[in-house]
């Protein structure tokens, strides 16, 4: 049983390894081979998951450790596993949706001639993030962490001959880095504390720690999370992200890796409920990001970047709630998985809708596509109902429960935060019905593309509907499952702790006054754009819409400070190198051949002047020894 | 003991070299063989040598010879190796073979000179030389023989960067690749002065154990036991002063901040295979010798330059990635790459922890695969287009995808990604390094952020994007250089996966370095987390 | 009279010798003045051995005079082929030699 | 009244002398070296005097060289028979040393002379005359260039034998020069040596004017110090009463009083030591080529036919720096706290003053020249140890440095272009290039004098900085390091010209050299490497030979 678990990581692998090495006679087959993996993985996964329900509830845990990897004196780092509930959660949902996406890339790249690669970084991302659930010490936990990073880098730059693409891929490893940086900081930080970083001893004896340690840690381990999860200030790179292929979008920028900051949090929630401080900070950020991302996917026309919007904000729920320490913890997850249904399948119809407007983005020039891709619409539309939290569907269930939990947290603190979660529900009810509307109803607004034919959208193949109709199934039935008798709390329970928090509101109040905002922020959605036809051009708009145009000026600051300032910074340098460091030897080089070239005027070819040196010289030396014998 | 070993393993490259050398001028193909077969038979040696070496067996070194050479200068011919060094020796030997096939055309001669002139011949007959002379300054445990060799070495070097350089009309950021010579006398005259400061602090240790010793002794043993036994005691003045004047000479050599500017021009004039080996081989006898002679014989005064030193390794580290980001020439960039990891290298071995030292050693073995990697792909890529400028490539990925994975395996490798061997060793050298001191740690973690910029923007730069009109038709790579490029990643791979059987040799020795300079390191403060578990 | 005045005569006559090399130019005259420095330097040697009361200060006398007369021979020979070959015995000319 | 009484007690000493002045005696035996070098010049000058022209230049060859060789058995000879150690003291009257540091040195001396002679011999390089081969020496050295008695000459095919028995009165002074016991010996070696030099320098078949030209100034600056140094050994013997070196010593230290106290009140003063001392220092250090009495190195170095400068440059710093370690260690060492903060000071400009101003010359041969000054500077810093250890490096450096210097200048006088040696540096450009050989040979030489490890060069610099260390001159070790780094720099740079730098269309060309420079070459390659690598056999000679007469 637990060595399936090593099994989980290397099936993928071995699937990319196949890909990347196979050459060109894989061309064909490539997809179909990626996939296979991909869903063997998923059945190794249902396999552990049965084995996992088979045993009660308190031991729901499996230990593996494949070999020991780097042993150094007091320093041991195994490649070991541990399964438990939360892992379990995590490689259900990753290898689920994985596969389905991996179906539907079957269709989608069926024209790029690189597909076999794509496949192959599918499954080394599969491996990567599997590793990165399953791992039982940090540093391992580290290894897929980046391993993640390579691969969403690999992909987003997947059409490298677009430098769009290439900068983007590269903008987001860099940003990746920085919170990478925390991590590395944070488990050396465990080391020197702890003495190790496994899971295991740092979890259980985290309180022994000085909460000053614990805090410096958890705001390490946040900084992490903010890089991996692009929350605020490290969330600029998921919007261009958005170049790469939209499975890819679908699959990792929203559906499981911009997740893992929140498995992270989670996972060390024994160190967050030590150190407080630590705590508000992830909470602050998660309430800031929630509606910044709103805010962001408000003005957004191109549909991909709109979902990336909600994205950063649905993450920002998650993190919210997993600051809420042992109140949250169980509904962030649970949301993460909803979230992991709706989005993914969003991010499947904004492709499939792409793919049949001949790769157009701008939603100003969709409109009235529901008669066009009937199943598109449908799933699309099940998975809008979803996400806004439309009663009885999977976002209601979760979203809500944060929402309560946020006003559990008491006091001023609490209100603060319920306030913004509720708000954030109601910018996403707006935002999200805007890129309905504009994408499938209004009258059509179709522009010729560069090559000047005007797209006749149609039905996506088989491949791209079926994982769409799944996933749209889940995003309308995984809550109501979940919070059937708590089935989800109960099941994760035994990891994360749980403790109910007594809010200062009624659960009630906090649903109607969710319904409520809902309703206001559709009916808003709906004034704007279903009733008065939608300009093609996006209008100037106001201060605020074109600051989130640009994504509400992160990029610039960046570019201003980071990028400029480092170009300075650099090119400085370089002069010094070479002018200071450099000239200093080349200087002392060039004294001495400075006064070589005068000592050597000395040498005048007069034999009376060589007498004059010689005379002299005998007179400094009988004076010298002279004056020796005198002192 | 009874069967020289080490001998031989520097002797059979040195024999080759002169073999190759006398090779006659026509027959050039022959002499490639010839090196090659020798590099080989060198590389079968140095497994023997890890075969043979014993990592749990008592005492510091093993496969020990000792013979008299120079009585009056208190010399022996003292060969031995700890874990440390038979895996450097072993590194060496690997990449040797790698540097010729890479270097494969490099010296042929283009215009026919004076039948007597043999370039071909020349080149490989240096590098085993190079070869040699690595290999046995790995192996001394005499002060002096060590020297003799680590100054010996570089006349062969010399002529290597010198004599072989890029081809004449490259496109380079300074015009035609005219700095050549430049670049030689620099690698000269800097590592030569490092040699002379050496010297006097080598005279001055030979003074002092003769005024004490009776006998002057240039053993490591010797005196260190000598030391410990209390019969010979420095005054911590003397002390001080010969641990710089040692420390100088590898600090030039490895090269540490602000000495280092030598290694962008060497690397950047030389052949992308002598850049490989001045990097990857030559200069690990710096950082390794800093380990073996400085730590051993100077314990009390390295304690006391450590913190000047970390704080130049931390220069090191960051200078050097921020140069690499604003460099314009593909060597160039590699060559401040490899400044800030010398910089990793020498901050592990003065964070004095396990973790430290263990990682700079890691360190060294990886950072010579992995920037062995990417230099001769970069050699290879700059081959095809005759140019070394960044600017002039792009969208190369397209035409020779093949090169461009390698390449960005190879930059991978460099911003040390998890998974790949020198991820391991930079994370000990760091963790090593903030146990100790927590702040210097932290700064040398802005590293990791700056290797991925200066990586990836070169990646970037030069294999993305549309297909730059020179590049389009550059041939994918070809058999001959994918033999030199496959092997390197595969290791990269294994080490990092599995870097196991490396650590295991080298922990017995960095203990033993550690009981030198008489530092445990720091305890956590959640004690007997061990037993908890 | 003091034999000691003899010997502030022989510095006297050995400067006066020095002196010449360094101010005249003419090759022949330089030698000259080197003669007469090792004039003095006999004048010290025989002053001394009436000093000392020993005979070894006269006999390197005499050795001295034959040394010089061999390095007048050879001295003379070489300013003669240069003086043939410049017509000139002026030390100044020759200058090429010089840096 | 007092002075006549004194001349009246002279003449009666002199009066009585007659009966009691005992015949000298001789040890010839232990004189051999010598006596055999100095009979074979004499014999020279017969062959010059009655045998034909034409078979003048191989008797003189086969003479020269049969001397040496039999100079060189009867040195080992001594050795072996003890007088390096056991049986050494002074011969001659206590007029000539035979001890260790004498006969090393003597050892030395000869080997040099001898293959220095090979390169006398060569007649290859420059194209025959009339058909006739000819060497590097004016067809008449009397004759004035390009007139008509020197064309003449040359189509008669005259050519200079008369170089070996010249070549060999100054090995005969060389020898005596070191060994000398007492100060009048001493200085008679020094113009028995010097002299036969100041003709050679005038004799270069090719650039007359400038050989020429060198000869004079080598011999009036050679004359004048000379005659600073007599009159020092004039104060010395007013101080002591005697020129031997241990009757000195005895004096300096004071365990023998002076005859007469009235004397003492005038004459006993250490200022005429002192004084003496320096001016005697003077003269030696002259011919060691130190600053500042170093100015006529370059110049000389420069004129001079390039085989005599190899020979001066190896042989004359032996001998000079043979004879400066006898008077330091055997005269002086009572006086050692005079002077040595003196011979600090010339070690330490010697060694920068050469190193640096070599940095910028253009021309091989005062390149060379300006190295041999910096080298002196070098050897210096091991003379002023006054240890054992510092006597044994000397000698043994001066070995390996000699070897060295020989070999280059044989070097120098292969590459040549119409205008007879090449010695321009820029002339040299892409040597390497054209005859790997050549430049690789001289690379090695080069790299010997930079102290590259593996070359002999490296193993002297270790021994005379070790024995300054070991003698608490570190101060001198460290400006010696220094200074190497600077001599590095031009050696490299000659190195690199040869190399790496395009070689001229009209480029010198390499004579190819008959077996006799060859062998001189190899022999010089030979030693550097084996001295380089297996220096212990040497150094224990050196070290049995560290130990002076008294």
């Amino acid at each position: 049983m637990e060595n399936l678990i090593g099994l989980l990581v290397v099936a993928p692998l071995l699937g990319a390894a196949v890909l990347l090495c196979g050459g060109r006679r894989l061309d064909r087959g490539g997809p179909w081979i990626g996939t296979l993996f991909a869903a063997a993985s998923l059945a190794i996964a249902a396999v552990l998951f049965a084995g996992l329900l088979g045993r009660d509830a308190d031991d729901r845990t499996l230990d593996a450790t494949a070999f020991s990897w780097v042993p150094v004196g007091g320093f041991r780092a195994d490649v070991g596993f541990h399964l438990d509930q939360l892992s379990m959660t995590f490689v259900l949902l990753i290898t689920g949706v994985g596969t389905l996406i991996h179906l539907y890339s079957v269709g989608y790249m069926a024209h790029d001639e690189r597909r076999r690669r794509f496949f192959g970084y599918l499954n080394l991302f599969l491996a990567a993030m599997l590793l990165l659930v399953v791992a039982d010490n940090y540093l391992l936990l580290y290894v897929g962490w980046e391993g993640v990073g390579l691969a969403s880098y690999l992909l987003i730059g997947f059409w490298q001959h677009k430098p769009s693409a290439a900068t983007a891929a590269k903008k987001a490893f860099i940003v990746n880095r920085v919170g990478d940086m925390g991590l590395s900081i944070a488990i050396m930080l465990m080391f020197t504390t702890f003495g190790t970083f496994a899971f295991g001893p740092v979890l259980e004896r985290a309180t022994e720690a000085g909460e000053g340690k614990l805090t410096a840690v958890g705001l390490m381990l946040l900084l992490a999370a903010c890089g991996k999860s692009a929350q605020v200030p490290l969330q600029s790179w998921l919007g261009d992200a958005m170049e790469g292929p939209t499975p890819v979008s679908a699959l990792i920028h929203a559906a499981t890796m911009v997740t893992a900051g929140v498995y992270l949090i989670t996972r060390s929630g024994a160190i967050f409920n030590a150190a407080p401080d630590a705590q508000t900070a992830v909470v602050t950020v998660g309430a800031v990001t929630l509606l910044f991302g709103a805010i962001v996917g408000c003005a957004k026309d191109d549909i991909k970047k709109a979902l990336a919007g909600s994205t950063m904000s649905q993450i920002g729920y998650m993190i919210l709630a997993a600051g809420l320490g042992p109140i949250g913890y169980v509904f962030a997850i649970m949301h993460l998985v909803t979230h992991g249904f709706f989005k993914a399948g969003l991010f499947l119809g904004a492709g499939s809708v792409m793919h049949g407007m001949n790769d157009e983005v701008d939603m100003r020039r969709y409109g009235g596509l529901r008669k066009y891709m009937p199943v598109t619409f449908v799933t699309f539309g099940l998975g809008y109902l979803a996400i806004i939290g439309f009663p009885g569907l999977s976002g209601f269930f979760s979203k809500d429960k944060i929402i309560e939990a946020a006003f559990a947290k008491g006091g001023t603190e609490g209100w603060i935060l319920g306030g913004a979660a509720l708000l954030g529900a109601a910018i996403t009810a707006y935002y999200m019905t805007r890129v309905m509307l504009l994408t499938f109803f209004g009258e059509k607004r179709w522009q010729p593309d560069e090559r000047g034919e005007l797209p006749h959208p149609h039905e996506s193949p088989r491949t791209m509907t079926i994982p769409m109709i799944v996933l749209a199934v889940g995003s309308v039935f995984a809550g109501g499952l979940f919070s059937i008798n708590d089935v989800f709390l109960k099941w994760l329970e035994p990891v994360t702790g749980h403790a109910e928090g007594h809010s200062p509101v009624s659960a009630l109040t906090v649903t109607a006054a969710t319904m409520v905002v809902l309703v206001i922020g559709v009916a808003i959605a709906w004034a704007q754009y279903g009733r008065r036809p939608v300009p093609v051009t996006a209008p100037r708009g106001s201060l605020l819409t074109r600051a989130a145009r640009r994504d509400l000026l992160q990029d610039d600051f960046n570019h201003v400070v980071l990028v400029r300032g480092g170009e300075h910074l650099t090119r400085s340098l370089v002069y010094v190198d070479h002018s200071l460091v450099d000239g200093v030897v080349n200087g002392t080089a060039a004294s001495v051949g400075g006064l070589s070239g005068r000592m050597r005027k000395l040498q005048n070819g007069y034999a009376r002047s060589y007498a004059v040196s010689m005379f002299g010289g005998a007179a400094v030396l009988i004076a010298a020894t002279l004056l020796m014998r005198a002192v | 003991m009874s069967f020289p070993l080490l001998t031989l393993t520097a002797a059979v490259p040195a024999v080759g070299a002169v073999a190759t050398a006398a090779v006659p001028a026509g027959r050039r193909t022959a002499a490639k063989w010839l090196a090659l077969a020798v590099s080989l038979a060198t590389l079968v040696l140095a497994a023997v040598q890890l075969v043979r070496f014993d990592p749990d067996a008592k005492g510091p070194f093993q496969l020990t010879e000792s013979h008299a050479w120079i009585k009056d200068f208190g010399v022996r011919y003292e060969l031995g190796v700890d874990g440390i060094a038979v895996v450097l020796i072993a590194l060496a030997a690997l990449l040797i073979p790698f540097i010729m096939l890479a270097g494969w055309h490099d010296a042929d001669p283009q215009e026919s000179g004076s039948s007597r002139w043999r370039p071909t011949q020349g080149f490989f007959a240096l590098i085993l030389m190079v070869e040699a002379m690595v290999v046995i300054s790995f192996e001394a445990t005499d002060v002096f023989l060590f020297y003799i060799f680590f100054e010996a070495m570089l006349i062969p070097m010399y002529f290597l960067i010198g004599g072989f350089g890029d081809r004449a009309g490259e496109r380079t950021e300074g015009g035609a690749a005219a700095q050549r010579s430049y670049a030689a006398v620099k690698f000269l005259l800097y590592n030569l002065v490092g040699g002379l400061i050496m010297l006097a602090a080598v005279i001055g240790l030979y003074a002092v154990t003769a005024d004490q010793l009776g006998t002057g002794t240039f053993s490591l043993q010797e005196i260190v036991q000598a030391r410990a036994a209390g019969k010979l005691d420095l005054a911590t003045t003397t002390e001080r002063a010969l641990f710089l004047g040692f420390f100088f000479a590898f600090a030039v050599k490895a090269p540490l901040w602000p000495l280092h500017t030598w290694l962008p021009n060497a690397m950047g004039e030389a052949t992308a295979p002598v850049a490989v080996l001045i990097t990857a081989v030559v200069d690990k006898v710096g950082t390794f010798a800093m380990l073996r002679f400085c730590l051993q014989l100077f314990p009390e005064a390295s304690k006391w330059a450590t913190p000047v030193i970390v704080v130049l390794s931390l220069i090191s580290i960051l200078y050097g990635a921020l140069l690499a980001v604003g460099q314009r020439d593909i060597k160039r960039l590699v060559a401040y790459a490899s400044i800030s990891h010398f910089g990793f290298i020498v901050l592990g071995i003065f964070a004095m922890t396990s973790q430290g030292q263990s990682g700079a050693t890691l360190y060294m073995v990886n950072h010579g695969i992995s920037t062995a990697a990417l230099m001769l792909v970069a050699g290879f890529l700059i081959s095809r287009r005759g140019s070394r400028l960044i600017a002039d490539y792009g969208g190369v990925q397209k035409v020779a995808p093949v090169l461009a994975g390698t390449f960005l395996v190879g930059g991978l490798a460099t911003l040390s990604l998890p998974g790949l061997a020198p991820f391991v060793s930079e994370f000990l050298v760091l963790v090593g390094t903030f146990s100790r001191y927590p702040v210097a740690g932290a700064v040398a973690t802005l590293g990791i952020v700056l290797a991925a910029l200066y990586v990836l923007v070169l990646y970037q730069r030069t294999m993305t994007g549309p297909v730059k009109e020179e590049v389009r038709g550059m041939p994918d790579l070809r058999a001959r250089e994918l033999a030199v490029v496959a092997p390197l990643i595969a290791l990269l791979l294994f080490l990092g996966i599995y870097p196991k059987p490396v650590t295991q040799i080298l922990d017995p020795a960095v203990r033993h370095t550690m009981s030198q300079v008489h530092k445990a390191d720091p305890k956590p403060d959640v004690n007997d987390v061990e037993a908890a578990k | 009279m003091n034999p000691v005045n003899y010997l502030y005569l022989a510095a006297l006559l050995f400067t006066i010798g020095a002196a010449g090399v360094l101010i005249r130019r003419n090759a022949i005259v330089i030698f000259m003045c080197v003669e007469l420095m090792l004039n003095a330097c006999n004048l010290a040697f025989v002053t001394f051995s009436r000093l000392h009361g020993n005979l070894d200060g006269q006999i390197i006398a005499f050795f001295t005079m034959v040394v010089a007369a061999a390095e007048v021979v050879v001295g003379l020979a070489i300013i003669v082929t240069i003086f043939r070959s410049r017509h000139s015995a002026s030390v100044d000319d020759a200058g090429l030699l010089k840096l | 009244m007092s002075h006549a009484a004194s001349v009246h007690s002279l003449w009666t000493m002199s009066a009585a002398a007659p009966q009691k002045i005992p015949a000298p005696h001789i040890e010839y035996a232990q004189l051999s070296p010598t006596l055999i070098v100095l009979g074979a010049a004499v014999l020279g000058i017969l062959v010059e005097a009655f045998l034909p022209r034409r078979v003048r230049y191989h008797a003189q060859l086969l003479l020269s060289c049969i001397a040496l060789a039999a100079a060189f058995a009867a040195v080992v000879a001594l050795a072996a028979g003890g007088y390096a150690t056991g049986k050494a003291h002074a011969a001659a009257m206590g007029a000539v040393a035979v001890d260790g540091p004498a006969l090393f040195l003597q050892g030395t001396i000869l080997l040099v002379s001898l293959v220095a002679v090979f390169t006398f011999a060569e007649r290859r390089l420059d194209p025959a005359a009339h058909g006739r081969p000819v060497d590097s020496f004016a067809a008449q050295g009397a004759a004035v260039p390009g007139g008509k008695a020197e064309q003449a000459a040359v189509k008669a095919g005259f050519t200079t034998t008369e170089v070996f028995p010249l070549v060999l009165f100054a090995v005969g002074g060389m020898l005596v020069f070191p060994a000398a016991d007492d100060l009048l010996t001493l200085f008679v070696a020094l113009e028995v040596f010097s002299l036969p030099l100041y003709v050679l320098c005038a004799l270069a078949r090719r650039k007359r004017l400038l050989s020429q030209e060198s000869a004079v100034k080598y011999f009036l600056l050679g004359a004048f110090s000379s005659a600073f140094l007599l009159f020092g050994v004039a104060l010395l013997y007013g101080y002591a009463g005697t020129v031997t070196y241990s009757g000195i010593a005895d004096v300096v230290n004071g365990s023998v009083r002076m005859l007469d106290p009235a004397l003492a009140a005038t004459t006993g003063n250490d200022a005429l030591l002192l004084i003496g001392g320096a001016l005697v220092l003077m003269g030696l250090l002259f011919k060691v080529g130190a600053v500042p009495f170093h100015m006529w190195t370059p110049d000389v170095y420069q004129g001079a036919p390039t085989p005599v400068t190899g020979f001066m440059a190896a042989a004359t710093k032996v001998a000079g720096f043979g004879a400066l370690l006898r008077l330091l260690y055997v005269v002086l060492p009572g006086l050692r706290w005079d002077w040595r903060p003196v011979m600090w000071g010339v070690a330490i400009i010697t060694m920068l003053v050469g190193a640096i101003v070599a940095v910028t010359q253009t021309d091989v041969k005062r390149l060379l020249a300006y190295s041999s000054i910096a080298h002196a500077g070098f050897i210096l810093a091991g003379v002023i140890a006054t240890t054992p250890d510092g006597v044994s490096s000397v000698l043994f450096y001066l070995g390996a440095y000699s070897f060295v210097t020989l070999g280059a200048f044989s070097v120098v006088t292969l590459v040549r272009d119409a205008g007879g040696e090449a010695t321009h540096l820029s002339k040299w450009a892409g040597l390497g290039r054209r005859s790997p050989l050549v430049a690789a040979t001289f690379a090695v030489f080069l790299l010997a004098f930079a102290g590259i490890p593996l070359t002999s060069g490296f193993a002297g610099k270790f021994a005379v900085f070790k024995a300054a260390a070991q003698g608490g001159a570190g101060a001198l070790v460290v400006v010696g390091v220094v200074s190497s780094a600077i001599a590095a720099f031009f050696y490299i740079r000659v190195i690199v010209l040869m190399f790496f730098s395009e070689p001229k269309a009209e480029g010198p060309t390499v004579a190819v050299p008959s077996p006799l420079t060859s062998t001189a070459i190899a022999i010089g390659v030979a030693v550097t490497l084996v001295l380089g690598v297996a220096p212990q056999y040497f150094l224990d000679l050196a070290g049995q030979a560290g130990v002076f007469v008294r």
